[in-house]
């Protein structure tokens, strides 16, 4: 089908599972098994296909878009039924997906899309930009509209950072009392959120709320403003639900979170992936977006690890 | 044909050569003497390109030229044989003899087959037969330093210096060299010939040339000269007065070792050391005589601790230290001045008195650190005792003479109170007066009761500094004679490995 | 005195002369060894692990590795050693899709061609090293030290060319003229894929340089006696700057093959790589103080290190175990080869006292 | 020489001299002004970074790198280079998270007060330093690898035992009797926070090891000549033991005071932090092949890595140019060194040969 020869394998033997009923591998690929969000992601990705009757591998890629690369040429070499992908950038991705698509592999990608269509089975994502929105909205609420705050943007590299990063902007956009004072990458990382927090303070401690790009560099943050007694007076958001967050927000450090239903996509994209290997049909569309859920001290008790209770 | 004008050389601190005026002419060897850094090798080193006169200027043919890199010399016909080998070790024979003068096939790409032909054919010519492709570091000393020669005669010099060509090299090899080098002078080339053999190097040279502390002070030619004349220029005294005499008090037995036997650490399937056995009386000086690589290195080390033997046993004062490790045998009072001193002696990165009062550390300190008063009253005491000049215990190291730094190595291993003082080749690479303080530091600690049991390669102090001198081939005794009891001559013999009974 | 020994006793010496000599093949071969066991191992546990299409998939990851662990055996031959590769696979990659994307020359966007996009990137990777090689050469800065500036430096460059952003779509465009980048890593000549293609011919380019020309034994001079070989006329400062340029090359190539296998370019990516090059080069025999190391070896030590980590991947070993898994095989590699030289040594001295013995 | 040349032309001479070493004090205090002209130029471009708050901030910054990078002198005046602090830093940090989360002994779930979780970690620190120590003293592997291997192993375990989890909430609880934790990183004695007088105290422990107790002595003995302080009687094997020993004890802290701030533990934590060390090191004028390295200098060198990071994000200069700034700083610094040494050479040549000429 393509110039280079039909991909890295002969595609029959992964073809021909699409008539037995079960049994089977799937594959399961997520950045990093040390964040809680991909972890729980994988794990309720795993639970699902085993509860389907199907063999499991389950592996990370790091952001690194060549290990992802090779891990799903380890998937096609082992002739998997389906890999369920959450991939390690949105325009690196698409080559490989590709690749697996050729090679008789149905691809379903969960909370990050990619930039292409038609290539991927289902791009199950968490609505990014939704969540960013919801979560600023009501950090604008917080604030009184008004206001000094910080931005943490994750790693610039990371397309799911600039969607977020965006999708507070639409919203801050268009309050002109809350003014920027900072914007700065902490990678993620909660150790670097907390050293540049604590510079950003240094810079100036009029500031009354801190806009993160993930729980992770929200909950170094807090860390910050509570050594420098700021904690009380500032208003912190954060994204993705973490249980370290929601218990942060219980406890009234932070102040609200989107929770990105890590499991509901996953699952849904196991379901899927079964559905597909038993008719060759999803049903559904290939772009599906989850909504994001805001947490506040209102209805944290409500959720559990990345899902409703 | 290449000459040096009023050349002076300065390293640092160091005034290596004071406008020395030095010629080479085709067809004859020129013997170049002088004590240890009278400025033999900076002088070679500068007609060779490898180093730039600091003033001064060298002439090829009457036009004066600048050597820019050895290579460049190399290619105007001036080749050297380095002083201290300077070889590859994890490359082949043919590899060293053509680095970077590689023969090239129409492709570009090394020609083995003719580099090892030649090869061949110039290690056949010094008599030593082996492989091409056999690796530099798995060689004997003796014949790298056959490698480093044939690699200056492939190069066709019109010029050839040897810098102490022969250190590591039997009698019978020396012989080859010689038939090489006469071919050579015969074919028109122009020789110089630097060795502490004086009788060898008088017997192959044409002219004399003597160099004393950076300044010429003498030319001749050698059939007018004999060697007492070269010392008395090179010492510029009579060398009787660099040996005291003296009269020693014997006592106990204080080291004593039993059919010690010790592998070679850098070539394992040699005995560097085979079944030897020796002992020093309290008091009493012992030399050890031996060629290069008879072994004298390998057995004051195991005696020291660093080496360990393969069997045989070592007892100080009765109780054997097979067990101890270096700083246990220190303890007990066994401790080793060795023979390269840059290596293993000094550490450059400290002061004169932090490398006095390393050894004996231990003895400074009062609860957890150092006392810096004990420190410093031990290490000024012994820059007094050893006579070291220098301009305080903050001085670095390096800013020493070569016969200073031996001192405080000497001083760092008297520190510890020592009951055994051993001393591999002590005097080498030492001027005249040090080297007189240095024996006369050995006689004194010896009046004091210490054993002491020192290397040399040198007959003359072999013949008067011990009152005991042990004679060492291949790993062991050969011969063991008082002080008086033995010519230059038969020591010569002795020490080529012929043993006195006439087995082996 | 081993040859007077075997005559005095020629059958039991021999006899032990043959079992030494065995061991010792033994351990000469043990990075095959290493690869053999983790073949036959990964072979036991999985079905899917000795197929034809594996092996290819999994010498396709090596290649990369191979490639920048090639570069690094010059610069770890020479005694130095190079931590920049990594970034400068970042670099090239980036330079390639900014190239790729059109050069915006006054006003009008010029589309080179790939051959011309992919001599820039070499070039880029050379230039890095040959920074490196100046300021190892001429500044006498440490190698560790200058390599890691510099490792900084070429991330912070490709960061800055980039703005961060990962160039899509390298696939170029027939209307411009340049298409044809993602057959580098997709095209796949004679059944192999292009990078098991470039690797092969980098090694055996590689193997010639060192063991056929003049630049490959003055290579190995300088990093066995550095001094020896400055006396003997070896250009030193040109060989240690050259083996930097390569080294550079080698990463820009490495980096163009991911960009063209994954038809896009990330600025972050080869982050750590030089770590896997260093050790591939180590596993393989080569003295991180120089002069000694072989093509054979560093490629064999990117094979245990590129089918350990897809090996682990294929059992489904955690991730957490294959870090782990990772560090102790380095390890124990390296020690298995200290091991070799230090019974080598204790061998051959067991063998001149026994001799000895016989003798009286 | 230079001295009776003094006596000689007392007057030229003695001014010749004064402006040499004047110019030497300069260029030994070189990360000192490195220091200095990061100050000046961030002073004059933000108010808000010459305050004393901001420089407490920042210092409690530098505290972190500084406490591994003092392990890490020490590993490299002995010559070595210890590449698994980072590791260590993560590993540690999981411990205390694991500890103060409670033992699970037989049943019952134990929870070991605030002090024993501390001396646990750090023991933990020292049995990979010792792990370390033994690779390279007892099976002869090359510093780099067996830090290498380690760096791998050690993230891996800290993995493995958090199964990648991020410990939270390490407050402990005043029912179970282990509270406190949380001081470590944000208490204040005397208005300091306490990882600054963490720092303080190992920096002033370091120095009176180096400067006063037999232990320094025989470590730069080691790293400056290791045959000479072996035939000196230097206990060589222990000493390089003991310093990767300490080294991995100085990143343990390192862990337990990040852990302490975020009151939360993460596996990852700690990653590259050993490049940040060696730089802090090397900066600070120490030689990487040993026995040349001061306390002063390397506390120095991480006040220059610290404030150049806060200063850079202080005036919002962007990720990208922060890391290319990083690595140009490295390299600058190091060049600077070298320039200083081939400057104090040339004049002591050119001190001699006046001397000499005056003397003819
Ligand atoms: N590279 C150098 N740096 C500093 N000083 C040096 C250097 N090379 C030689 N010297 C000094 O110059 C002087 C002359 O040394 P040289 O090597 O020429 O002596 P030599 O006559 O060859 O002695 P030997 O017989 O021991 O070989 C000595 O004082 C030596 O310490
Ligand atoms: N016949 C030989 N075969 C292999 N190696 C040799 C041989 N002779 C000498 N060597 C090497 O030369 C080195 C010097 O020899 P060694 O130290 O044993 O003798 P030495 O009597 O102390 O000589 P010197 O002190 O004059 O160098 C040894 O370490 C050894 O490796
Ligand atoms: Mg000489
Ligand atoms: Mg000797």
């Amino acid at each position: 089908a393509c110039g280079s020869g039909g991909g890295d394998q002969p595609a029959s033997t992964a073809k021909a599972g699409g008539s037995s009923s079960a049994g089977g591998l799937i594959a399961i690929i997520t950045p990093s098994h040390d964040n809680p969000f991909f972890k729980a992601e994988a794990e309720a990705a795993k639970a699902q296909a085993e509860k389907l009757g199907y063999q499991t591998s389950v592996a990370s890629h790091d952001d690194d878009p060549n290990k992802q690369s090779e891990l799903i040429d380890a998937a096609i070499s082992r002739q998997a039924k389906a890999i369920i992908l959450d991939n390690a950038g949105a325009d690196a991705s698409i080559g490989p997906v590709r690749k697996a698509a050729q090679g008789g592999i149905p691809v379903f990608l969960i909370d990050r899309e990619i930039n292409a269509t038609g290539v991927a089975k289902a791009q199950i994502v968490s609505n990014n930009s939704q969540g960013a929105q919801l979560v600023a909205q009501s950090f604008v609420e917080a604030m009184k509209s008004k206001g000094n705050y910080v931005e943490l943007v994750g790693k610039e590299s990371d397309t799911n950072a600039s969607v977020r990063s965006k999708g507070f902007a639409d919203v801050i956009f268009q309050y002109p009392d809350l003014k920027p004072v900072a914007k700065e990458s902490a990678n993620w990382d909660q150790q670097e959120a907390f050293t540049k927090m604590e510079t950003i303070i240094q810079k100036s401690r009029d500031i009354q709320g801190v806009i993160a790009g993930n729980d992770t560099m929200a909950l170094g943050a807090v860390a910050a403003l509570k050594a420098a007694g700021l904690l009380k007076k500032v208003v912190v958001v954060g994204f993705d639900g973490s249980p370290d967050a929601i218990a942060a927000i219980k406890a009234g450090e932070m102040h609200a979170t989107a929770l990105q239903p890590a499991a509901l996509g996953a699952t849904s994209a196991v379901d899927q992936a079964d559905q597909f290997i038993k008719t060759g049909k999803t049903g559904k569309d290939e772009k599906q977006s989850i909504d994001c859920e805001l947490v506040t001290a209102d209805n944290a008790d409500e959720f559990g690890v990345f899902a409703r209770k | 044909m290449l000459r040096a004008g009023e050349v002076t050389k300065v390293y640092g601190g160091t005034h290596a050569l004071k406008g020395v005026d030095f010629d080479v002419a085709p067809r004859r060897v020129t013997a170049l003497f002088g004590e240890n850094g009278a400025g033999k090798s900076t002088l070679m080193k500068i007609l060779a390109g490898i180093e730039r006169p600091t003033t001064g200027h060298v002439e090829l043919d009457g036009r004066p030229v600048r050597l820019h890199s050895s290579r460049d010399a190399a290619d105007q016909g001036i080749s050297i044989i380095h002083q201290e080998l300077s070889l590859c070790p994890n490359l082949s024979i043919q590899d060293n003899l053509f680095l970077a003068r590689e023969v090239r096939t129409a492709y570009g790409s090394i020609d083995r087959r003719a580099q090892r032909e030649a090869t061949a054919a110039v290690l056949r010519r010094l008599e030593e037969d082996v492989d091409p492709d056999r690796l530099v570091g798995d060689l004997r000393l003796g014949q790298q330093q056959l490698v480093e020669i044939a690699r200056a005669l492939l190069q066709r010099a019109r010029v050839l210096i040897m810098d102490e060509p022969t250190s590591a090299l039997t009698a019978p090899e020396v012989e080859v060299l010689f038939r090489v080098i006469r071919e050579l002078t015969a074919a028109g080339v122009a020789v110089v010939y630097i060795s502490h053999h004086l009788d060898e190097a008088l017997e192959i040279a044409d002219d004399v040339v003597v160099l004393r502390d950076g300044r010429l002070v003498a030319t001749a030619r050698a059939d007018e000269v004999d060697i007492r004349w070269i010392v008395e220029q090179m010492v510029g005294r009579d060398q009787d007065t660099l040996f005291p005499s003296r009269e020693p008090v014997l006592g106990e037995e204080a080291l004593a070792v039993r059919r010690l036997t010790v592998a070679d650490p850098g070539v394992p399937d040699r005995l560097a050391v085979n079944g030897l056995s020796l002992s020093v009386r309290a008091g009493e000086i012992v030399g050890i005589y031996g060629l290069m690589g008879s072994g004298r290195t390998e057995l004051l080390e195991t005696l020291a601790g660093r080496l360990r033997p393969s069997s045989g046993e070592i007892l100080l004062e009765g109780t054997p230290l097979h067990e101890a490790g270096i700083r246990d045998r220190i303890e007990r009072g066994v401790v080793l001045v060795p023979e390269d001193r840059q290596r293993d002696g000094l550490v450059q990165t400290m002061s004169v008195g932090q490398n006095l009062s390393l050894a004996a550390l231990g003895t400074f300190v009062r609860g957890l650190f150092v006392s810096q008063e004990r420190e410093r009253a031990a290490v000024t005491r012994t820059i007094a005792d050893v006579t070291v000049k220098t301009s305080g215990a903050q001085a670095a190291i390096g800013s020493l003479s070569g016969g200073n730094q031996q001192k405080v190595i000497i001083g760092k291993a008297l520190l510890t109170g020592p009951r055994v003082l051993l001393l591999d080749e002590p005097s080498r690479g030492v001027d005249v007066g040090a080297k007189a303080d240095i024996f006369e530091l050995m006689a004194a600690q010896a009046r004091r009761g210490l054993a002491v049991l020192f290397t040399t390669s040198d007959a003359e102090e072999a013949l008067h500094i011990p009152d005991r001198l042990l004679v060492l081939a291949r790993g062991a005794l050969v011969g063991e004679f008082r002080r008086g009891e033995l010519t230059r001559e038969e020591l010569m013999r002795v020490s080529d490995g012929g043993t006195q009974d006439g087995s082996s | 005195m081993t040859a007077t020994a075997t005559t005095a006793a020629p059958e039991r010496a021999a006899t032990r002369a043959r079992r030494l000599s065995l061991l010792n093949v033994a351990f000469e071969l043990r990075a095959f060894i290493a690869l053999a066991v983790l073949i036959v191992i990964f072979g036991l546990l999985s079905d899917s692990f000795l197929t034809v299409p594996n092996l290819i998939t999994m010498t396709k990851h090596v290649a990369i590795n191979g490639v920048i662990a090639l570069g690094m055996l010059l610069v770890i031959l020479k005694g130095g050693i190079d931590l920049s590769v990594g970034s400068i696979v970042g670099l090239s990659g980036v330079v390639a899709g900014e190239l790729l994307q059109g050069l915006h020359v006054g006003g009008v966007i010029a589309y080179p061609p790939v051959w011309v996009v992919i001599v820039l990137c070499v070039a880029v990777g050379m230039a890095v090293g040959l920074i490196n090689g100046i300021l190892v050469t001429r500044f006498n800065v440490a190698p560790f030290i200058a390599t890691l500036g510099m490792l900084y430096v070429a991330r912070g460059a490709a960061m800055l060319i980039s703005n961060g952003a990962t160039y899509p779509n390298l696939g170029g465009n027939p209307a411009l003229g340049n298409t044809g980048f993602e057959l580098l890593g997709s095209g796949r000549p004679l059944g192999l894929p292009t990078s098991i293609w470039i690797m092969i011919l980098l090694a055996v380019a590689a193997v010639l340089l060192l063991a056929k020309s003049p630049f490959g034994r003055w290579l190995y001079a300088t990093g066995g006696n550095e001094r020896a070989a400055d006396l003997s006329g070896v250009p030193i400062r040109r060989v240690k700057t050259i083996v930097y340029v390569i080294s550079g090359a080698c990463a820009a190539v490495a980096g163009l093959i991911i960009a063209s296998e994954l038809t896009s370019a990330a600025p972050q990516a080869g982050e750590t790589y030089e770590l896997n090059a260093i050790a591939a080069v180590v596993i393989g025999g080569a003295a991180l103080s120089g002069g000694r190391g072989t093509v054979r070896g560093t490629l064999v030590g990117a094979f245990v290190i590129g089918f350990l980590a897809d090996g682990l991947v294929i059992l489904g070993v955690s991730t957490f175990w294959q870090i782990l898994i990772k560090g102790a095989v380095i390890i124990l590699a390296v020690m298995l080869d200290q091991g070799q030289q230090r019974f080598k040594r204790r061998g051959a001295a067991a063998a001149a006292v026994a001799a000895s013995k016989k003798h009286d």
